[in-house]
């Protein structure tokens, strides 16, 4: 794909997911969609850019604000609405919801809920593709608030001594909740955990999708090339509350719209009316739209998981009780 | 007596022991400023100040750890997990320290330390976030396990709770926060541990319960005393230690048991009263101890089948129908 | 046949489906260079390099972890712990990824990793280092729990857990790993989960018990054949799946029973099994079950204490004979 | 204490935890002692060293291989020595062992036996000290091979945010059971995890006792100034196995020899008979000698604890069951 192709394609993935999470809002208030919904809008650029920097079959996994990255993995809307409407259509059966979403056909391996728990799950998928021989990668993302927990530290302190191709990107979009970064952590150039492996680093904002890319693109390079791990603190910053419940009275409405004038979103649509490729917005957008109506009404249509899959979903083969 | 709601019949006994006693404090995520993920600490930071409301970071297993260090050398502190399930990754710290200090140093420590937060499932919030974890931790010696149902016991445990020089677990529940009842406003009203409650009288039939399926029990008596099966319930509030005698009577009246609560059913809580109920009673029983458990799966996040999985008052009432040879 | 030892018996286990099949591995502290803190891993090294035998750092939830990363995308890694103690700073990782991530992602995914390593009392180790941990791991549906208590089962076991699609928890004994029995030989000898084995046969009293207390109970079946009961042993291998059939059958034999096992009273496994029994056999038995489990208190380092909290066989006989009503 | 008079105490205290060490070894072989036994010889210097630089009612906490704190912080050999031998006199009333010594008059909280557990627990105490408005204290030991786990790190991570006087003191012997430092860890400065929380460091070989003294000292002094905890990795060596049953033959005996070259308790001997303190150090040794021998037959002598022990040292008060 030329790069300008490839802007449109972010451009179109950045716009899906946020349409995506906009019209889940909607559903969620309305009652369709339960538990948590932890919405990914304004940290898109993060998500598009590491799936463009990476190859389909590289592994990926994140937190509970799972959205983003799979619908830049390629799981498709219908899965992903129908996860949220807990349908059996949904990409993990209805059984896990927003917070654990799945896709192994797409190397998107969840959605998971305990702060960092994850992480050294990540480390275990590129552990396995060093140990066959391979040369994907993986990426984890976390959130900064993970960054205090133990599992995220022994996951960097093992894949920094075993050299695993693994990319630690840790999204830092100022808050754990309600908890700002300088009252979560002591030093707040996150970059700097690095140090204390030895490991690669780097950081920046995410405000430009293609500079994501391309610094993200850097440590798969060296991870592909057998140099080990990065971790990566990608700048970053949610624009709704942690999840549907919170308020977010902990920052000011001039903060967030401060936050907004940097929108990735934004910057790279002007980028593209700039460069003259006005119709092509016009067809991204309108094709986003489909999907996401689409989505809600195949969501809507279909039924709901019968209580015959738990058995076969807990395990495989016979039941052990 | 005040009628107030469950969080806040928490806060009330949080907020009446850091008053009567300097070493008690709080900490958890987001306990302070934010005013609590579940707003049952609401106020106290204003109340008390940052030194003794504190915000921690995502670290269960670090500040479970500060806590008992801190409760070693004679502090009380009352850490939240913001729900139980995120006390896995602080498993060691209770299994381990909080539990063991005491018989490690030969008796020459305590630590007398409060791990609080809600249990069980909340609403669809999936099979990460929805453990009974009770069922792990009352198998530990050195803590203690209560589980309150009630508006007043929630005060009167807690404060019993703060009091004691032993680690205590104490349980809520996400879905009994804004419950509504009469709570002792008496500064020293305190419920004492081992001492269960009876819910509802009945002769036919004990269903044994705590936390919040004491209600779905009662709900559950209710239509069966349409059929005529007048079922006594009881409250059991304390799990560790475990009210054997309020049992041992209630089933010598009515020579049949069910046990209904949250948690999956391989071992844990409802078990052991099994074991209990037959070795010391086993001449009273007429029929085998049914137990209604959340069903052996993961908690699934579809609403319907969430709801097929929690223990539900329609399997309450099966299950006593059939200890009384009902069906 | 081979004579050899349980130790060895697990390295057989491990060497012959590393050797079968190329994506089995296993990773542990000192497994590789040191040989294996308990010489279970001697060898292995050698044999099949550090690509697949594999040291790691003290840190188990990370490597527990990178194994369940790893089979979630086509390994099958085994996992040692050096002892099970220390799976309790893994304790999530095996409650929330482990056993959860097939049903997380609506079946989409397989963890294939076994769990392993010395599980229960060693010999005056001292309470952190003397847990029976699969009453905690038998309540969490998605796992399977085995725990052999002979050489030839040690390696049947070990080969069907390796071969199975889901998370399973082997438990060893630090002191059966010099237990001496023939092994077959046959490098498809499997022993398959969810069936227990009659350890004695007998009628009067069904002894029920898994690992190392079999031996403890078989040395308790003499005592009481000597005094005119005869005692059945079932040695259970697997916890989870329970042999229920095996369980009742020998209960319409012997209409008593006496589960013996290491690990604390409150709830468990030992819970578990005398509410399926009184649940599925209640008009067999002629009187309560009884447990013979290790005292509810952490364990004491002194010998003497240490020996009066595990279980022995004369607490055996005594509950055999409390059942028999023959005191 | 003038210096010549603490250079004798240390002499007498490193030499009383070696000799002490030595009979528990011997006495280990005949079977008087169970279960694990982790000796401290070699690394005498790091204990006496730390307690010289605090006060009585500071807080210390170890690993299972406290013998040599809890010596050095004052408990008694008859105490200390009952223990092993698991009799109701030991200072854990014979329930806790080797690798449970514990002693609160002296301020000696443990003796732990779960890798890094006890780290939150030095954090802990430093929090109650600040919490109190006090200046005291918390000393928290490990071993480099806990740097790996993720309750060491919480607690590195919470002591920086809340500037606890808390010091962290990596005892980094080289190995962690068989496990050379650069097999468990990506970067052998052990010191620079503190960079990671942007905490204050210090790293240096523990062979002269007075060295040990001041930089921990430097430490302590801003701790308790209300500056926060500090991260010092202290360089030394264990010259016996890592526990009883353990024949290490992960290195060589050449390698052992040279540590021994560089011992601690010998350069102190030597630097006193230079000073001319020949007739102080025989007169430690001798008290050294018989306070060893009065241990062992106060251990021998004393009595099994009782299974009436166990309710009350279980629960405070009634017991729950
Ligand atoms: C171990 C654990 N503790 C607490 C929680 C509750 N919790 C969920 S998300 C969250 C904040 C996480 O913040 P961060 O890591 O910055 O990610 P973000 O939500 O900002 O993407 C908390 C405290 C949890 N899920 N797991
Ligand atoms: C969590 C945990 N994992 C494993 C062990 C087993 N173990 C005990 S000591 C030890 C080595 C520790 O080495 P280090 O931290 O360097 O301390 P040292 O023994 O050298 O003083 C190991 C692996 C343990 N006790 N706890
Ligand atoms: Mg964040
Ligand atoms: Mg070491």
């Amino acid at each position: 794909m030329n790069e300008r192709d490839l802007a449109i394609e972010m451009y179109r993935q950045m716009k899906l997911i946020r349409r995506f999470e906009e019209e889940s809002a909607r559903a969620y208030s309305m009652g369709k969609i339960g538990g948590f919904l932890h919405l990914y809008i304004g940290q898109e650029s993060v998500a598009v850019g590491a799936n463009a920097a990476i190859r389909p079959d590289d592994y990926t996994i994140t937190t509970y604000r799972d959205h983003g990255l799979a619908l830049a993995r390629g799981m498709t809307s219908r899965a992903a609405m129908a996860e949220l409407f807990g349908k059996e259509t949904g990409c993990s059966r209805g059984l896990g919801g927003s917070m654990h979403f799945f896709d192994a056909e797409h190397h998107m391996y969840g959605g998971h809920g305990i702060v960092g728990g994850h992480m050294p799950l990540a480390a275990g998928m590129a552990f396995a593709s060093k140990y066959r021989g391979e040369d994907r990668v993986a990426l984890g993302f976390y959130g900064e608030g993970a960054s205090s927990i133990g599992a995220t530290h022994e996951a960097m302190s093992l894949a920094a001594l075993w050299k695993l191709p693994c990319i630690f990107i840790c999204e830092n979009n100022e808050y754990a909740m309600g908890t700002s970064l300088e009252r979560s952590l002591s030093l707040t150039d996150i970059s700097r955990k690095a140090d204390a492996y030895g490991m690669a680093k780097d950081r920046f904002v995410a405000d430009d999708v293609f500079m994501v890319r391309d610094r993200i693109g850097a440590a798969v390079k060296r991870a592909r090339a057998g140099e080990g791990p990065t971790l990566i603190e990608v700048r970053t910053y949610r624009y709704r509350g942690h999840s549907m419940s919170d308020p977010a009275k902990y920052r000011t409405k001039d903060e967030v719209d401060d936050a907004k004038q940097r929108d990735a979103l934004y910057r790279l649509q002007h980028q593209l009316e700039e460069d003259g490729a006005t119709a092509e917005i016009e067809k991204a957008d309108a094709a986003v739209e489909e999907e996401v109506q689409d989505a809600i009404k195949f969501a809507d249509e279909s039924a709901d998981p019968g209580p015959d899959l738990l058995a076969p979903t807990t395990y495989k083969g016979e039941f052990a009780r | 007596m005040t009628e107030m709601r469950f969080r806040e019949a928490v806060r009330t006994a949080i907020a009446e022991e850091m008053e009567r006693d300097a070493s008690v404090l709080i900490m958890g995520e987001e306990v302070a400023q934010y005013q609590g993920a579940y707003k049952v600490t609401e106020g106290l930071l204003d109340r008390f100040g940052e030194k003794r409301v504190i915000d921690t970071p995502i670290a269960e297993a670090g500040f479970a750890g500060i806590g008992i260090g801190a409760a070693m050398v004679g502090l009380r502190p009352i850490v939240e997990f913001m729900t139980w399930n995120f006390s896995a990754v602080a498993f060691d710290q209770i299994l381990n320290n909080a539990a063991k200090l005491r018989q490690m140093s030969g008796g020459q420590l305590e630590v007398p330390i409060v791990f609080r937060g809600p249990n069980a499932s909340a609403r669809q919030v999936g099979s990460q976030h929805s453990h009974a974890m009770e069922h792990f931790y009352t198998h530990i010696p050195g803590v203690k396990v209560v589980a309150p149902a009630t508006c007043a016991d929630a005060k009167g445990l807690l404060k019993t709770a703060i009091r004691d020089d032993n680690p205590v677990i104490y349980l809520e529940s996400e879905t009994l926060y804004s419950l509504k009842g009469d709570v002792p406003d008496d500064e020293d009203f305190t419920v004492p541990f081992g001492l269960g409650r009876v819910a509802r009288e009945g002769s036919d039939v004990t269903i044994i319960s705590y936390s919040r399926i004491v209600h779905v029990a009662l709900e559950a008596a209710e239509t069966l005393a349409k059929e005529g099966i007048e079922a006594e319930v009881i409250d059991l509030r304390s799990l560790r230690p475990l009210d054997e005698d309020l049992i041992l009577q209630s089933i010598a009246k009515t020579h049949r048991a069910v046990i209904a609560y949250e948690g999956w059913p391989y071992g844990g809580v409802g078990a052991e009263i099994v074991d209990r109920i037959q070795r010391m009673a086993f001449d009273e029983l007429d029929a085998p101890i049914l137990r209604v458990t959340t069903l052996d799966y993961p908690m699934p996040y579809s609403a319907a089948l969430e709801q097929h999985c929690i223990p539900q008052a329609p399997r309450i009432v099966e299950a006593a129908k059939k200890v009384s040879y009902r069906e």
